[in-house]
């Protein structure tokens, strides 16, 4: 059991390796971002569970731990990406659409 | 040509603490005044696990006493220099996703701070962390609805209670127990267990809730001066 | 009333699991607190009104976690596959979904598990449109996207939340 | 446990951080290196077995005064686009003060 | 590790000190105050590790008879403890002050205070 | 052999935040910067729960909520810096 702990720990932390690789890689700051989020809560998501596994004793502190990622890193995220959009950093060239471009009145500023 | 005047400062300046780096030879033991804080009579005496705290709240409690008011004069300086009418600005609207998970994450964040500082004899942490956490909890409210007005008021109020209670219960130390700040005017319960350790937690609460009030102060002035543009 | 004992009682939890134990002279001083916090923000909490008590929405929560824990799996497996190999097939996009939810809640998760799913990630929320960066964009049409990213999900929160 | 490696890198980090909180030509950046600074900081109190230390760092060294001087930040830029003197141009934010 | 730290903490100071001394910007000059002000604690920090010691929390793992012998020296921690609370204060103070100049004389480098100029 | 494992994860996961750290310095744009923040504090919660386990001690883990907390608390600020709405 503590060994399959220690394991699920191990790639917990190749996922986290893999999401800093994917931002160097990634061509804009939306796919970095989406990389970010989605690797970065996964690595840590399976380094906790992997500690859960290895220490059972510890689960309470760990889970809510594993919540509270859960729930803020997305939103954050969520905010970041819309910074992002409505100051204008370009989207890359291999675009295919947009269609938030077309409702483009959701981001209009109101004064200012 | 400053510059490397400047430069040739701070190479002495090296060269001094590499003196100090060179004499010193890492500790093999305590020192006497640590030795005597962690012999067990001393520590069953005082009764708190975090040894820390004890020296926070009890043996240097009189330093924390101007600590507070020190962060008390800060804040109240801040105050002075930035009180500015809050006008109405327009801003953009934030996102329903962000507002919702703020609804939901305040009272988690402003629990997470009261465990802090009512654990602190207990566990890493007291007054001056919960009170820092409490006042990003008032920073996400602020963040969250920023056409509420910040009561500043309401805090400058808890803020004032929770001083006069410290200075009295560390008042009443010296008149009941046998000093000032003596933390065994309420019963001590036992060794490790929540409610232990005297008066140690009631103070820190008193201290996390004052911290968390003067900064909160501090954040709402450094946001209401921005409004005057 | 029932927004302030849904506080309550997820302060309560939270205060449990911090602590990590159930002795009593853990929970005295958790229950006054708890108290206390939820009757400071009940201003603010009439996000959990919607969340039904009954039977079902809770099997359906446990169900709910399940799928979004193997979409969660199934979506890093994705980024790893996009990430590593060497010609980075990416085909991104901006695109438009609806959704029928109605509770903020509920909006909130959809908007969280849309993020940690696979490719997927909510740039803006607008009344019933979510917009969605799309990593692999496979169509553009807001009825297709929607059954493509949305639906599975959807089904499992309007039982909760209604 | 021999945390020796882990504290060498961290300190690489700790040093590169300041670096570009000393250099970067841009405030925002200084002031994100400096909260990661004191993050890393904090990391290296907690292998130094003091976690009070590195409770206090996290919460009030890099999170608060992370805040405040964003707070400042902001006031400072909102005065300089209000007489034209730092225009931004499209897209590309200038935060240069 | 002890060794390691101390000579992080040195160069810190080392580089805050710099910063406050060659910077014109006054935001420069506070970045380097709180550069200056993590190195010194992370010197204190240091100064008051004991060699494979735990920290000064008695729990299940460090008991209360033998505390003496297994715990590294609380007192700089608890002194590190208060300094990090007055340097934020201190940081606050001097961006309060920071916004007052900037609203008198409209940017913030240095050169442009020359009242108190002797 | 589990204490082996783990402190191998943990030279990864310092490893990633040197990868991060790279993009830190070169990054294009602001945001990609905040990314960056934000998966060092992300990747330092992971780290200090395996310390945490490493030293034995399950109060450790106090100081990871804390770090949850402002990295989030901090973003949430940047962003709202950038968009000028703070």
């Amino acid at each position: 059991m503590e060994l399959v702990g220690a394991i699920f720990t191990l790639i917990g932390a190749l996922v986290l390796l893999v999401a800093s690789i994917g931002l160097i890689r990634m061509p804009d700051v939306y796919n970095r971002l989406q990389v970010g989020t989605k690797a970065s809560t996964l690595g840590t998501i399976f380094s906790l569970f992997g500690l859960v596994l290895v220490n059972p004793g510890w689960a309470g502190k760990l889970i809510l731990l594993i919540f509270f990622v859960m729930m803020t890193n997305p939103v954050s995220s969520h905010v970041l990406a819309r910074a992002a959009y409505f100051i204008k950093i370009p989207l890359t060239r291999r675009t295919v659409v947009d269609k938030l471009k077309v409702s483009d009145s959701a981001l209009k500023v109101k004064a200012d | 040509m400053r510059n490397s005047f400047i430069l040739i400062l701070i190479v002495a300046f090296g060269i001094m603490l590499y003196g100090l780096f060179d004499a010193f030879s890492g500790n093999e033991q305590l020192s006497e005044l640590a030795k005597y804080y962690a012999q067990k009579e001393n520590i069953e005496k005082v009764q708190a696990a975090n040894l820390v705290t004890a020296v926070v709240v009890t043996y240097r409690g009189l330093d924390t006493l101007g600590e507070v008011t020190i962060l008390f004069l800060t804040a109240a300086i801040i105050g002075f220099f930035l009180h500015n009418k809050e006008e109405k600005r327009f801003l953009r609207e934030n996102s329903e996703i962000f507002i919702t998970a703020a609804k939901l994450l305040i009272p988690i964040i402003i629990l997470l701070g009261v465990y802090i500082f009512i654990n602190g004899h207990l566990t890493p942490g007291g007054g001056f962390q919960g009170g820092a956490v409490i006042a990003s909890a008032v920073i996400l409210m602020i963040l969250a609805f920023p056409e509420r007005e910040f009561n500043s008021k309401f805090f400058t109020y808890l803020e004032s209670a929770s001083g006069t209670i410290f200075v009295l219960l560390a008042a009443l130390g010296a008149i009941i127990g046998s000093g000032f700040l003596d933390n065994a005017i309420v019963p001590m319960g036992t060794f490790g267990k929540l409610v232990s350790a005297g008066v140690i937690p009631i103070i820190y609460s008193f201290v996390g809730l004052k911290v968390g009030s003067e900064l909160s102060n501090i954040l709402g002035n450094f946001k209401a001066v921005q409004s005057d543009n | 009333m029932k927004n302030i004992f849904i506080t309550f009682l997820i302060l309560m939890v939270v205060w449990i699991l911090l602590n990590n134990s159930v002795q009593i002279n853990i929970l005295i001083p958790g229950l006054i607190t708890a108290f206390i916090v939820s009757l400071l923000v009940c201003r603010q909490c009439e996000i959990f009104t919607d969340y039904k008590l009954t039977p079902k929405a809770f099997a359906y929560t446990i169900i709910f976690l399940f799928v979004f824990f193997i979409e969660l799996i199934k979506s890093n497996l994705d980024v790893i596959k996009r990430v590593l190999s060497p010609s980075l097939p990416i085909n991104p996009g901006i695109v438009e979904v609806k959704t029928t939810l109605k509770s903020k809640f509920a909006r909130m998760m959809l908007a969280n598990t849309i993020t940690l799913t696979p490719g997927t990630l909510t740039v803006e929320v607008k009344d019933e449109s979510f917009f969605i960066h799309w990593i692999d964009v496979q169509t553009d049409d807001i009825e297709k996207a929607g059954n493509e990213i949305v639906k599975k999900f959807e089904k499992y929160l309007e039982v909760i939340y209604g | 446990m021999n945390y020796l490696i882990i504290s060498i890198l961290l300190g690489i980090i700790i040093l590169i951080m300041a670096g570009i909180a000393i250099y970067h030509k841009e405030s925002l950046v200084a002031i994100i290196a400096t909260g990661v600074v004191g993050l890393f900081a904090s990391v290296l109190y907690l292998l130094l077995a003091a976690p009070d230390v590195a409770m206090t760092e996290a919460a009030i060294g890099s999170g608060l005064s992370t805040i405040i001087f964003f707070y400042v930040l902001n006031k400072i830029r909102s005065d300089k686009t209000k007489d034209g003197s730092l225009k931004t141009k499209d897209g590309r934010q200038k935060t240069e003060v | 590790m002890e060794y390691v730290s101390l000579t992080i903490g040195f160069l810190v100071i080392l580089a805050g000190l710099w910063a406050i001394m060659t910077k014109k910007n006054i935001i420069r000059i506070i970045i380097g105050f709180v550069l200056f002000d993590t190195g010194i604690h992370i010197v204190m920090v240091a100064l008051a590790y004991v060699k494979g010691k735990a920290a000064p929390i008695l729990d299940s793992t460090v008991s209360i008879d033998d505390a003496v012998n297994s715990i590294v020296d609380p007192i700089p921690q608890a002194l590190v403890l208060t300094a990090i609370v007055i340097g934020l204060g201190v940081t606050a103070l001097m961006l309060a002050y920071a916004v007052k100049l900037h609203k008198e004389k409209g940017n913030l480098d240095i050169k442009s205070f020359k009242e108190l100029k002797w | 052999m589990v204490n082996t494992i783990l402190t191998i994860a943990l030279a990864i996961i310092i490893l990633s935040i040197a990868i991060t750290i790279f993009r830190f310095v070169i990054g294009w744009t602001t945001i990609d910067r905040v990314i960056a923040f934000d998966i060092m504090t992300i990747s330092s919660i992971a780290m200090i729960g395996i310390i945490a386990y490493l030293s034995n001690r399950i109060i450790y883990l106090d100081i990871a909520l804390v770090y949850g907390l402002l990295s989030f608390l901090a973003v949430i600020i940047i962003a709202k810096y950038l968009e000028k709405s703070l």
